[in-house]
């Protein structure tokens, strides 16, 4: 019967038992000089295959996996597969930037694939010490990523304050683990929604809730605890950067799912107004910083901050258990700011360090294209029609509406209009300013198309958004 | 064909606007296939209004598509009269532009065309949507081709500009939004016709009204909200300032009759002596402001303020007229005086943007000081300037006369002071318009210029069948009037009906 | 007699001491590394105390991950000091702060 | 008949349109044979249509050519109503238009625009025409508009020269304010009957209780939509104050003065108020405030006249002056008789420009009298022919000026109101201040010495300029005798006023021994004196008539009246641009705002050290803030 049991998880848990082995493989492969050249190839190729295979594994039902200690339903499968193509994009268009810092080595792909399985036994976890052993995980991966490049100042001292601070997050959340352990007596999350739907809520319980979700707050950087993100997204490496934006946010939100899901505490008066405070606080501070940004990725990181109160706000109008709007939140957001970090990561190479907002001057003039492609990703980040960024905030609106929070939603938008100027700073520097530097490099035909991916997507899925709508209003609800 | 006709109209241009990008770069190509997309898109329009039913107050041409079921959003177009004037006029001025296009050269001219091409089926967009998401993002959209065409193609401070006429039309808009949202929170569609039969109470209204209002003030734009446009007009180069003062402007006026005023009459009717007041501002205060401008194109921007604000006065003294004579007669009178200062002003003000943008490629400035006796130099096209500037005046003859007409004789009618004030523009605008031709047109030659600088035969041309069509209008106003007449009443069945 | 209370309020206390080591202390950064190893011990008492109180063995298992995880994070964080301190010869957290604003 | 009624306007238009757009092909000489002819056969055809007026008993032709606008509840027309009134009017109009039109052949050959030029006056002629014919006040306010466009685009004919650009400016504004209050006459009117139509509005006055309606400033309803709307003729018919345009109009080409300046377009008021009468019957308020204006404006110009040097200007003084006659007659509800003035004055006055711009086109285009002078032998026609006007001007006996000026005088006499008595004394001091400034004149340009220096040139000009001045000196001496059309004249609808007149030559006993002769008398020998024979007397160095002069020479400061508030809105628009629309809602709002949040914005990002014990402290800070707010709210 055990046996049974386990062979049944693992088959269902093959992709990432794939990942795990092949992140080894990867590692060894880039100890051997013959081998090192493959280990971007090996990663793209297990990758492909982990998703590939888990294809034939999906099944519309839910299944518990390893004593019920693991969870693979329509909702996992969905975020594992957005992280799939995240994580795609993300490796192929970095390999320039990494061959242009020397990053490229076996140990940077393995960690990476880590820091991936890590996100996905968060997505999968339903026993608080899987959910803590995937935020480890994917954080120590992240931490020695961070730090890989070991000459620059700024990668090490962005570590170092990820590392303090993330950990200071872990321990919040544990010490939430704790308390719930203690009221429920259970490290099964399923168990403890049971218990919270029988008994009545405790102030203890309360608690623990409140410091597990300010640990979540950490984690998607919502003000006041997202001092870590502009820092990181400064002195890590374009790609690690790039994965810190999208890839956990996804984790942490089905993490966040997992613990409100037919839960009574977000009925709660005294949580939902944590949460929407919270969410609240987070645009206007990340909007009102982001302003005065003159790097790109710190404006990006703040556009972060602000987008991740959007993800809150829209937990908090989860309502009748409603995350659909926050999933599809959670999923344009993180693709449109794949895209902006990639672009990015494209145009940056040893010769040419785009920095700063100013180092996009005229770059439509030198290539029109990526300058397109970059004006949708960031349109769709502010929210702009033709774009999925709009249906995104226009759902969230829409929920606090619905819930009569009208003048939320009043200041909410006043503030996306605050945080229109800086996006469309970066455009007027792309478009009507001259001056680009002629060193760049935009060719590379594949690298192209990949980019364009998902500016495509993002304009395509506007166009008939009923598809995806429909796929997670079902999974969700 | 024809049941797809708006689709076609609105989509027809967009794509060939994205197909442009990737065309090849001779420009003679280029000219000819944006000419020719614009040609098509205009006999389509002329085609909606031959097959028009305007005995019918109904939305014609109805495409409904249930395009986003989980949001409740439908893709729902349909035309009543009022849209296919606008839309013909939006598919005239773009053909003019796309000619007068062809006349300049210009960086990225594919880019340049597709803009404006995007900017065409955005528009008509606008103009047939009638659910009021889809409006909403058609009326957002058009923000992106405009701001690009103003920001990269403009004069000097184009970047200010741009940036402003970007935040603070998305500012307005987004609060119709939430607005929008607030209406399908308690009525569950965003369907114009269920929005006509929803019914809130009166502080509701005036909530909605205030949102709304704001967003369409701000595109009109009213007073204070104003002050975006003197800006944007100067820095856009001259087809996007024509597109601006003779398209854009009108979409927020289109807002207000189809979205705002048969949608939240308690509302309006309890807070429209603001909106009066601010009304009777713009068009003389904003009038006297434009006196003394130095830059011709401001001078025509505040000047296009200034008319716009006859239309919105003929938007809100229909609540007063009501409580006068509660006869819907004088609404609709109202409302007719309205929507003909819009197109007119939408042909007046294209023209005379026109007239100033092919100064300014002959002498480089627009500034009025710079600028004396072109009469000399170029005597026809001065003389269209003379017109165009009369028309601006208010001549009869010329279709502003009418729009103007209607609106004072409407508002003598809710009020004498209205109408005073209002027929104050008679003194205000032949002051700003024929002090310009005075100074610019008329006098000695000051430029050293010696080579004939006339107008070519395009500029001839457009500038001829604009003439021709703003004394068609002034001379034969009955066939718009009653074009429009049962649309009208109808509305305003709507509006009394909830009042 | 010593109630769960107790334990629970100790280790509260022992967390806001760990904390309080991470921002008053502005020297080394080796003080945050154990500041932070207090830290987690503080939520390993709590995991013991309700597995105690509760007779449930689970609490004492999640420590046991805690502490392994939280070894595996000394030895990185050690790492990333090793780096900082190779590439600016000192340890002060006061000298960190080129990525602000 | 519709047919013919159409044809007149759209030859004119089409001559306008023709003219206008031909091409350099086509010869100026040829170009103006057709104008002329094109206008001529309007003529013609306006001649057949008061023929046929007359000859039908009362018939009054109505109808509209097309519907304006036509929509529920509004319903206006571009049409005509011909009855004995508007077909005189018409047959006037069109018969100055074509002797100016030859006319303008011989003095416009020279110039370079002669084509633009008649394709002006065509349109000119077409918007007056469409005034005239009009059977509602929106085509009534077209026409209004239309010849107010034209005399802007023909002041401004010469536009190198920068007092006439200046000088057509002012006269589209000053029109432009009496449009102003004209429009919002017209726009009371409509909210009355509902209608713009003549016909509806006058058939329904019976019914409209004008006891009931509001009233306005203290006016009732009907007084106030009057005066707005001679307000309008006010401006157009250049009464005090708004009489300021006309003057600096002379700016013009010369037979343009004489066409819209003198004998058309200015009465186009009188005109408007004759037509609307049947509401200015029901005024007393109003028509005390026109009979005032007229009196003031007749006497007050004509001194100006006096005083003024220009050729042309002394003429468009004397033309005010006129119009103030008309306009008081106006004032006493004396309709026909202001339009009998209309009438003579047209001729007399046409004349007299057309004389002035022969002489003027003599001593090419010197226009200051006090370099003329002698005249008499070198211009024998024109100086009959100038001759002839001044007598119908200053009323002598027999003479076309003299039956309509008497008429005035007389049915003011006969009111018998104090404010009529008054009028009638400040017309009669009037009569002797035309008859002076028109003998000055005439004894300053024609008698004694040639002032202007070089002699020999000085000669008639061709038939072409002389035929149209021996025609309208025909005109002007012989109008006068159908005096018994404009007594039995209708106004519409209403019937014939009661005007005491009984027959032709009690008349011009009763009007011999008026003491209009007297003035007559007494201003020959004045002006025989002082311009003739160019004594001094002593008594006119008298300290008060100095100060009277200096008055009157300056105009009594209308000019510098308008030029202030001109001055006053050009500055207030320059302050309110700088301190409400940039300094206000720019700096302080719309820039201002976005200011205020940068700079917060950056205040902000300074918090941001970057020291990671801040960080580590915010998040415990932020930790014991909601810990203690929830704890708090629990407890």
């Amino acid at each position: 019967m055990i046996i049974h049991n386990i062979t049944n998880s693992l088959i269902n848990f093959i992709p990432e038992v794939i990942l795990f082995t092949m992140s080894m493989v990867i590692l060894l492969a880039g100890t051997f000089e013959c081998l090192k050249k493959y280990v971007f190839h090996l990663t793209v190729l297990s990758v492909i295959a982990a998703s590939l295979i888990g294809i034939n594994y999906l099944s519309t039902d839910s299944h518990l996996l390893f004593n019920s200690s693991l969870i693979k339903n329509n909702i996992t499968e969905f975020f594992k597969y957005i992280c799939y193509f995240i994580f795609l994009i993300q490796i192929v268009i970095s390999k320039e930037y990494l061959k242009q810092n020397n990053l490229i080595s076996g140990e940077f792909y393995s960690l990476l694939i880590f820091a991936l399985l890590g996100c996905f036994i968060i997505i999968s976890a339903n026993n608080l010490i899987v959910l803590f052993l995937g935020i480890e995980l994917s954080s120590l991966s992240l931490y020695s990523l961070i730090a890989l490049n070991r000459s620059s100042f700024l990668s090490s001292e962005a570590a170092i304050k990820y590392f303090v601070l993330s950990i200071i997050a872990s321990a919040i959340i544990l010490f939430g683990f704790s308390y719930l352990y203690g009221i429920s007596g259970s490290i099964n999350i399923l168990d403890i929604t049971k218990y919270a739907n029988n008994n009545e809520i405790s102030n203890l319980y309360l608690f623990s809730y409140v410091l597990i979700f300010i640990g979540v707050a950490f984690k998607f950087a919502v003000a006041p605890f997202h001092m870590w993100l502009p820092d990181v997204y400064e002195g890590a490496p374009l790609p690690i950067t790039n994965f810190i934006a999208s890839i956990p946010k996804i984790a942490f939100f089905v993490f966040a799912f997992r613990f409100l899901n037919n839960n009574p505490i977000i009925d709660d008066e005294n949580f939902s107004k944590l949460i929407l405070f919270l969410g609240m606080f987070s645009i206007f501070i990340g909007n009102l910083f982001a302003l005065a940004q003159k790097k790109i990725m710190r404006m990006l990181a703040y556009s972060g901050v602000a987008n991740a109160g959007f993800i809150f706000i829209a937990l908090f109008s989860a309502l009748e258990n409603n995350f659909s709007i926050a999933a599809f939140y959670v999923t344009s957001y993180s693709i449109t700011t794949v895209s902006a970090i990639s672009i990015i990561t494209f145009l940056s190479s040893k010769k040419f360090n785009l920095i700063y907002i100013n180092d996009l001057k005229g770059l439509a003039s030198k290539s029109g294209y990526i300058a397109i492609l970059l004006m949708v990703t960031l349109l769709s980040t502010a929210g702009i029609p033709l774009t999925i960024g709009f249906y995104a905030k226009y759902l969230v609106l829409d929920a606090l509406v619905d819930r009569n929070l009208i003048l939320i939603a009043v200041i909410v938008v006043l503030m996306t209009v605050v945080g229109l100027y800086y996006y469309l700073r970066v455009i007027w520097f792309m478009f009507f300013e001259t001056g680009f530097n002629s060193l760049i490099n935009t060719s590379g035909k594949f690298s192209i198309i990949i980019l364009s991916l998902i500016p495509a997507s993002i304009l395509l899925i506007f166009l008939f958004p009923d598809l995806v709508f429909k796929y997670i209003f079902e999974i969700l609800t | 064909m024809i049941a797809n006709i708006l689709s076609s109209l609105i989509w027809l241009p967009i794509i060939s606007g994205f197909l442009i990008l990737f065309c090849s770069k001779k420009v003679s190509y280029l000219n000819i296939y944006n000419i020719f997309i614009n040609f098509i898109v205009f006999l389509l329009s002329i085609f909606l209004l031959i097959n028009f039913n305007e005995s019918s107050p109904e939305f014609q041409f109805v495409e409904n598509i249930h395009w986003i079921p989980s949001l409740n959003i439908f893709y729902y177009l349909g035309v009543d009269a009022i849209s296919v004037l606008l839309i013909l006029l939006n598919t005239i001025i773009f053909l003019i532009v796309s000619i007068y296009n062809s006349t300049l050269s210009l960086k990225k001219t594919n880019h340049y065309y597709a803009s404006f091409l995007i900017a065409n089926g955005l528009t008509i967009g606008v103009f047939c949507a009638l659910d009021a998401i889809l409006f909403y993002i058609f009326f957002e959209a058009l923000l992106i081709p405009m701001f690009l065409i103003i920001g990269i193609w403009g004069g000097a401070n184009r970047i200010y500009a741009s940036i402003k006429f970007f935040i603070y039309t998305f500012l307005g808009s987004i609060l119709l939004l939430i607005s929008f949202l607030y209406i399908n929170s308690s009525i569950s569609s965003f369907n114009v016709n269920s929005f006509y039969g929803a019914n809130f109470s009166l502080i509701e209204q005036e909530w909605l009204f205030m949102a709304m209002a704001i967003a369409f003030a701000i595109k009109i734009p009213m007073f204070p909200f104003h002050t975006w446009l003197p800006d944007a007009h100067v820095e856009a180069p001259t087809s996007g300032s024509v597109v601006l003062a003779a398209i854009l402007l009108k979409v927020g006026a289109y807002g207000f009759i189809r979205y705002v005023l048969p949608v939240v009459p308690l509302g309006a009717m309890s807070i429209d002596i603001y909106f009066i007041v601010l009304s009777l501002i713009a068009i003389v205060y904003v009038g006297i402001v434009a006196i003394s401008q130095n830059d011709m194109k401001k001078l025509i921007a505040y000047s296009s303020i200034s008319h716009m604000g006859f239309v919105t006065l003929g938007f809100f003294i229909i609540f007063q007229l009501f409580d006068n004579t509660s006869s819907a007669k004088d609404l609709v009178i109202s409302l007719s005086g309205s929507m003909y200062q819009i197109i007119s002003h939408g042909f007046v003000s294209a023209a005379l943007f026109i007239c100033v943008g092919s100064i300014y490629d002959r002498y480089k400035t627009k500034k009025i000081s710079d600028l004396s006796g072109l009469l000399n130099q170029m005597p026809i096209y001065s003389w269209f300037f003379v017109f165009f500037a009369l028309a601006n005046c208010g001549l009869p003859g010329t279709s502003s006369f009418v729009g103007e007409l209607l609106i004072i004789m409407s508002a003598f009618k809710a009020n004498f002071i209205y109408a005073f004030l209002a027929s104050g523009t008679l003194i205000i605008s032949a002051v700003y318009s024929l002090w310009l031709v005075k100074r610019v047109i008329y006098g000695e030659i000051k430029t050293d210029l010696k080579e004939n600088l006339d107008a070519n035969f395009v500029e001839r041309f457009i500038l001829f069948s604009l003439a021709l069509i703003v004394i068609i209008l002034g001379v034969y106003p009955d066939y718009m009037m009653s074009f429009m007449n049962i649309t009208l009443q109808h509305i305003t069945e709507n509006i009394i009906i909830k009042l | 007699m010593i109630t769960m209370s107790h334990y629970l309020v100790f280790s509260a206390l022992l967390f806001c001491i760990s904390v309080a080591g991470i921002f008053i202390n502005r020297k080394n950064i080796l003080l945050l590394l154990m500041s932070i190893e207090l830290m987690l011990l503080a939520v390993n008492t709590n995991f013991i105390v309700f597995s105690h109180y509760s007779n449930d063995i689970t609490g004492q298992v999640f420590v046991f991950f805690i502490l392994a995880v939280a070894a595996a994070e000394s030895a990185i964080g050690l790492a990333i000091i090793v780096s900082l301190f190779r590439i600016r010869n000192s340890l002060e957290i006061n000298l960190i702060n080129n990525l602000k604003g | 008949m519709e047919s013919i009624l159409l044809l007149i306007p759209i030859l004119l238009l089409a001559s306008s349109i023709i003219i206008g757009l031909s091409s350099d092909s086509l010869n100026k000489f040829y170009s103006g044979v057709i104008s002329t002819s094109l206008v001529f056969s309007s003529l013609i055809l306006s001649i057949i249509v008061l023929i046929k007026i007359y000859s039908s008993n009362d018939e009054i032709y109505y109808d509209n050519f097309y519907d304006w606008i036509s929509i529920n509840g509004l319903n206006i027309g571009i049409g005509y109503l011909i009855d004995k009134f508007s077909s005189i009017m018409l047959v006037v109009v069109l018969f100055i238009s074509f002797v100016v039109h030859v006319y303008s052949i011989g003095y416009m050959k020279h110039e370079e625009d002669f084509k633009r030029f008649f394709s002006y006056i065509a349109l000119f002629t077409f918007s007056m025409i469409l005034l005239v014919m009009s059977n509602n006040l929106i085509q009534l306010f077209i026409g209004w508009e239309g010849v107010g466009l034209v005399s802007y685009l023909l002041i401004g004919f010469f536009y190198k020269k920068s007092s006439a650009i200046k000088a057509n400016l002012k006269a589209f504004l000053i029109n432009r304010i009496g449009d102003m209050f004209f429009i919002l006459g017209i726009v009371m009117i409509y909210s009355l009957f509902d209608s713009f139509d003549y016909r509806t509005m006058f058939l329904n006055l019976d019914s409209v209780n004008l006891s009931n309606l509001e009233t306005y400033f203290g006016l009732n309803y009907i007084d106030f939509a009057c005066l707005l709307l001679f307000i309008g003729a006010m401006a157009k018919s250049a009464q005090i104050p708004l009489h300021v345009w006309l003057p600096d109009s002379m700016e013009g080409p010369t037979p343009i003065s004489a066409l819209i300046h003198a004998a058309t377009m200015v009465t186009a008021g009188i005109f408007m108020v004759g037509r609307l009468a049947p509401f200015y019957e029901l005024t007393e308020f109003t028509t005390d405030f026109i009979l005032i204006i007229g009196a003031s404006t007749a006497l007050f110009m004509g001194l100006i006249a006096i005083f003024e040097n220009d050729i042309k200007k002394v003429i468009a003084y004397s033309t005010i002056s006129q119009l103030g006659y008309m306009v008081s007659a106006l004032g006493i509800n004396a309709y026909t008789v202001s339009f009998f003035h209309l009438f003579t004055h047209a001729f007399f006055k046409a004349l007299l420009f057309l004389c002035a711009g022969s002489v003027i086109m003599s001593l090419h285009h010197n226009q200051d009298i006090r370099k003329m002078g002698g005249l008499k032998s070198k211009l024998p026609v024109t100086y009959a022919c100038f001759l002839i006007g001044t007598l119908c001007i200053i009323g002598f006996p027999l003479t076309s000026g003299f039956f309509s000026k008497d008429l005035i005088l007389e049915v003011m006499l006969y009111e018998e109101t104090t404010i009529s008595f008054i009028a009638y004394i400040m017309l009669l001091i009037g009569a002797l201040v035309t008859t002076i400034y028109s003998l000055r004149l005439m004894f300053i340009v024609f008698y004694g010495k040639y002032r202007g220096g070089d002699v020999e040139e000085i000669s008639e000009q061709s038939n072409i300029i002389l035929i149209p001045l021996i025609l309208l000196a025909v005109l002007s001496l012989t109008s006068g005798y159908i005096i018994k059309v404009f007594v039995d004249l209708p106004i519409f609808m209403y019937g014939i006023k009661d005007i005491h007149y009984d027959g032709m030559v009690t008349y011009i006993e009763h009007g011999i021994l008026s003491p209009a002769t007297l003035t007559l008398v007494l201003g020959f020998f004045i002006a025989k004196k002082l311009y003739k024979d160019n004594k001094e007397f002593l008594f006119l160095e008298n300290n008060f008539l100095v100060e009277i002069k200096k008055v009157i020479k300056t105009k009594y400061k209308f000019d510098e009246l308008f030029l202030y508030s001109s001055d006053v809105l050009k500055k207030t628009s320059i302050f309110v641009t700088h301190k409400l629309d940039i300094g206000i809602i720019e700096n302080v709002f719309v820039n201002g705002v976005p200011k205020k949040i940068n700079s917060f914005s950056k205040i902000l990002k300074k918090t941001s050290s970057g020291y990671l014990y801040h960080y580590a402290f915010s998040i415990v800070f932020s930790l014991v803030v909601i810990f203690g707010i929830i704890l708090v709210r629990v407890l």
